[in-house]
This record gives C-alpha cells, structure tokens and sequence, in this order.
C-alpha cells in the first residue's frame, strides 16, 4: 500500500477545506484554538496530494487554505526581532481560529437541526397535502357529500324517459368490465406500456384473467390501447393511445 | 408490535388516497395479517369522541372529517362546496353506468346538449376522458374516476345500484 | 357548543396547511373564545392513543404521523425519505441564524462556494430571497420560509438555540 491509499478519501467526503481541516483537527484531537500548525499544514498538504493522486479535481478553495496555511506557518516559524514587543504580535493563527470556531458553531447547529423531526423522514402530513403548494396554489373545488339515493332518484327519473331505458342495459358483469377496464386505464396512466405478462401478475383466480382478459379486448376495440411484439417471439407489449 | 392500531392510523393519514386493505397488510409484512386485519376491523368500528373517522371508500380506508363539523369545515375552506346541479347529476349518473360514453351517446340520453356538464365533471375531476371510439370524427369516450367514488362514497363502481335494485327501490317508494 | 374540541380536531384535520389559534378562534364565532383557546390548550398537551398528535409549528396546529411509526409511512411512500445532504443543512443553519445575509457571506462562512445548495434549497422552498443589499452589484440577501419551520417542526425561528446559547455549549465543553 502506498502511502497515498492511507489517505483514501473522496473529496465529496468533505464539505470544504474548512470541513477538511476540522477533519484532521479531530482525528489528531487538537484544541482549535491551539493549533500545532506545522502538523496540520503537513497532513493537509498530505490529503490534496492524494485526492490529485485519485485525479479527483481539487477546487480552488482547497488551495487557497492551503496557501493560508503555509503563509501562517511560515509566519510562526520566524522569531521575533530583537526589541520588538512580544505581547503586541498577533497570534498569526488568529484569524483563521475565528473562522474555525465560526463555522464549528454552525456545524453543530446543523447537526441539532438534523435531529428534530424533519417532515417526510420522521413525521408525516396528511397524505393528500403537497406542502410546496401549499401558500400558493388555488385549492380545488370541494364537494358537497351526495348520497347515493340523491343519485338513484335522478336516475328513477331518467328511467321515465323513453330513451333512457332503452340505452340504460347493465348486468353486474358489465360493471366488473367497466372497473378492471377503469384500472388498467390507471396503470397505462402511470406505466405508458406494460408487458402482458405483467398485465396478469396480480391475477390468482381464474375468473380475474378472465376479466382482466375481456377488458383488455374492450379496450383494443376502443382503440384505447395497442398492442405490439417487437419480434415474433418478443414480449407482448400493451401499449397506451390516451392522449393526456 | 402491540401498538399496531395505531401505526395503521398513521398510515392511513399519511397515504394520498384511500388506502386499501391489502396494502394495509403487505406494508406490516412482519405481522401476522390476522392480527392486522382484527385490526382494521376494530379500528373501522370504534366510534371516538374525535372530530374524524374512518371510512372506506373508494375501495379503502380513509380519515374524514365528521359530517356534524362541515359548517365549520366549510368556513374554513372558504366559498360554497361545490353542489351537483341537475344537469351534472344526470351527466354523472349516465357516464357511471355506460361508460366509457362520448359525449353524442349521453345527449341523445339527456335530450340535450351536455358540453357544459362534462366540462365541468371535468374539472372537478369526477369524470375523465378514457381514450377515443375509432369512428370517424374519433369522438372521446369519458368514464368516471376515483374522485367519483370518493364522491359519492362508493367502495368500487359495482356499488352503484342495479336496474334490477333500482326498480326494486321505486317499488318500495 | 359542547362538542368543542373534535369540531377543533376536525377543523384542523381539514386544513392543507397549519391553522393558526386566531384563525380557529374566529371560525367558531358564535363560541366563547376563551372556551376555545382552552379546547386548544387541552387539545395541544393531550397525549393520545393515536398514530397521529397535534404539532405547534410555523405559527399554527398541525396533525402529524407520530414519529415512532414513520419506518410503516416510508414504506408506504416509497422511494427515499427526505433528506438534506450537510452541505445543504450548514447553508440551511447559515441563512437561519445569519438572514437577511448574503451567498458571499455563506461562502466566506463555510469557506466553500455555497451556489449548489443555495440553488436546490430555493427550489424546496426552503429559503426565499428576501431583498437586495445596497451595495456595488447589489448583492441578493435570503432568509428562510414558513415552509422551513414546517420542514423542521419549529414553532418559530425563535426556537432555534441562539448563538449566545450555542457559544456557551461551546463553553461547557
């Protein structure tokens, strides 16, 4: 192993060279506001050298820290001249500290923020809201509850009239049509095609291929779908004509 | 689990409509269905001191508010509830039962022109186009949606009363 | 009105977004409203049986699946639960603590350009622009939204730690 792999990192691993740099300052478990800055300016250094080795691209930031790096270290490698007040000269460390402890505080904050319970992870709204839409967008039109006599009294008198119960034939097959005819409309809806033997996956009884069947001949005849094999012994595919 | 009432709640609130029994099952696929489905049922018939319930429509299950509290429900909401007229009612109730039906084939019934109506049913998402009848001029053929049975709090389309049924039901009248 | 408290539960299950006090307060106009703060106050510390519980957030009452059961929802949504990458939870806490600031002032903070998670927490709605700096080049400032107190179930912003609070953590430490 080359000395390279020990540092086997992914870039996207760090959020920054500030990111980068809390990184070491842990794994060496430095004090931040007492930072041996030869050693982290070493295994900084350490760490671009790999990523380049790993030819991940190494973005300008990381360079700038580390140029801000080197500098300070030179800085604190050259000994203060005679006469000069010592007390007066500013910690070269100083400045990037500050940032250090800045950008610590709102790590942390993030990270208390990451535990509450966040909508969609941990807590859930009413499934029918979108909360995007909702400062903005205008709501639908609600309904009034209708019972079902209301309806079958419109349809008494729909009855009456001589034209209506010549056309209103239905038997309870005709609706078991209608519904599975209803359903696969839904699923071509979401799915554009599907295979026909995905058509029958959900059928265990004899009777839903059937009607899963008969549905898909009502649905060829209204043209509302096609069906096609790319090759002669191809998948069958079921192809949807609705146009949305 | 012991608390599998109300996770099942949970669910329920958090699906985006109404949610079957079978799923129900499938999503606690490491309880014994039995128990899940004793489950459903009780929580179907418990009848709370809360300001909603538990419905199955639209073949499943579904949190509503109780119909005692729609004035308030509607004061919130803001504006009228949407109300079927006449026309849209009868259109309704044609498409349900002949569907898929183009628009020719429900005038005819009507005796009018029903262009209003279904544009309307449009809208309001109770009816939606199924495809085209290959004829000339491909007239769009409409059917109902699950709107539609959420509506009129239907489980499935084959709750809707026979011809049979029906004329049983005048004759009780 | 006896039944008080399940028109309140009902009201607030009604609502698409959370229902602010005044709001439910003047529904029930002909309701003493101290009689519904009270319901309210009640309503906000009972602890139910349920799979869902009443959350004060965004400046109003919520209904939410009770934490505890959110492995059943996510299984139920499908797909992946929500999630924020920590390059977009460090600009989140930036722009909470810091707003109105600026994506310099979020740079220079993170010490790594901040574009990317800027451009994706605006889509989520998240945070918004809230104005321009008077400055040369007339810098963009963002702030947070309603919908961010919703996203991380906070009353208000107020019930983030303030930085005071955080540096005396810091302290302890």
């Amino acid at each position: 192993m080359t000395e390279e792999n020990s540092y086997s990192v992914k870039l996207d691993m760090f959020e920054g060279p500030l990111d980068l740099l809390f990184h070491l300052i842990k794994k060496n478990q430095l004090d931040i506001r007492n930072i041996p800055i030869a050693l982290v300016t070493n295994q900084y250094l350490d760490y671009l050298k790999a990523m380049r080795a790993f030819n991940l691209d190494v973005a300008g930031e990381y360079l700038v820290l580390a140029a801000t790096l080197i500098h300070i270290k030179s800085r604190c490698l050259i000994p203060p001249e005679e006469g000069e007040l010592v007390e007066d000269e500013e910690d070269p460390r100083l400045e990037l500290v500050e940032q250090l402890l800045e950008y610590q505080r709102y790590k942390e904050a993030a990270e208390r923020l990451n535990q509450r319970d966040i909508l969609e992870r941990d807590v859930f709204l009413r499934g029918d809201v979108t909360l995007t839409e909702v400062e903005t967008e205008n709501k639908e039109a609600e309904f009034k509850e209708v019972s079902i006599f209301e309806l079958i009294s419109v349809f008494r008198d729909l009855l009456r009239s001589v034209v209506a119960a010549e056309v209103l034939e239905f038997t309870s097959e005709r609706f078991s049509l209608v519904e599975k005819v209803n359903e696969l409309v839904e699923l071509l809806k979401v799915k554009k095609n599907i295979t026909f033997t995905d058509l029958f996956a959900g059928n265990v009884t004899k009777r839903a291929i059937v009607q899963t069947f008969m549905a898909l001949l009502e649905m060829i005849r209204l043209r509302l779908v096609r069906v096609y094999q790319t090759n002669n012994f191809g998948v069958i595919r079921i192809l949807s004509l609705v146009e949305e | 689990m012991d608390k599998i009432k109300p996770a099942i709640e949970a669910l329920i609130f958090a699906a985006d409509a109404p949610l079957t029994r079978e799923r129900i099952v499938a999503i606690f696929d490491d309880v014994d269905a039995a128990v899940v489905k004793n489950a459903l049922n009780e929580l179907c018939v418990e009848n709370t001191e809360r300001g909603i319930y538990l419905e199955e429509v639209a073949g499943g299950l579904q949190f509503r508010t109780k119909q005692e509290y729609a004035p308030w429900v509607r004061k919130l909401r803001g504006g009228k509830p949407f109300s079927f007229s006449r026309a849209a009612m009868e259109t309704t109730v044609i498409i349900a039962y002949r569907q898929p039906i183009t628009k020719s084939e429900i005038d005819r019934i009507r005796g009018v022109d029903s262009g209003g109506s279904i544009k309307n049913l449009l809208e309001k998402k109770i009816i939606r186009i199924v495809g085209r009848l290959d004829e000339p001029g491909k007239p769009i053929l409409y059917g109902t949606t699950k709107k539609f049975l959420e509506v009129f709090s239907l489980k499935d389309i084959s709750e809707l009363p026979t011809i049979q049924e029906m004329q049983e039901l005048e004759m009780i009248k």
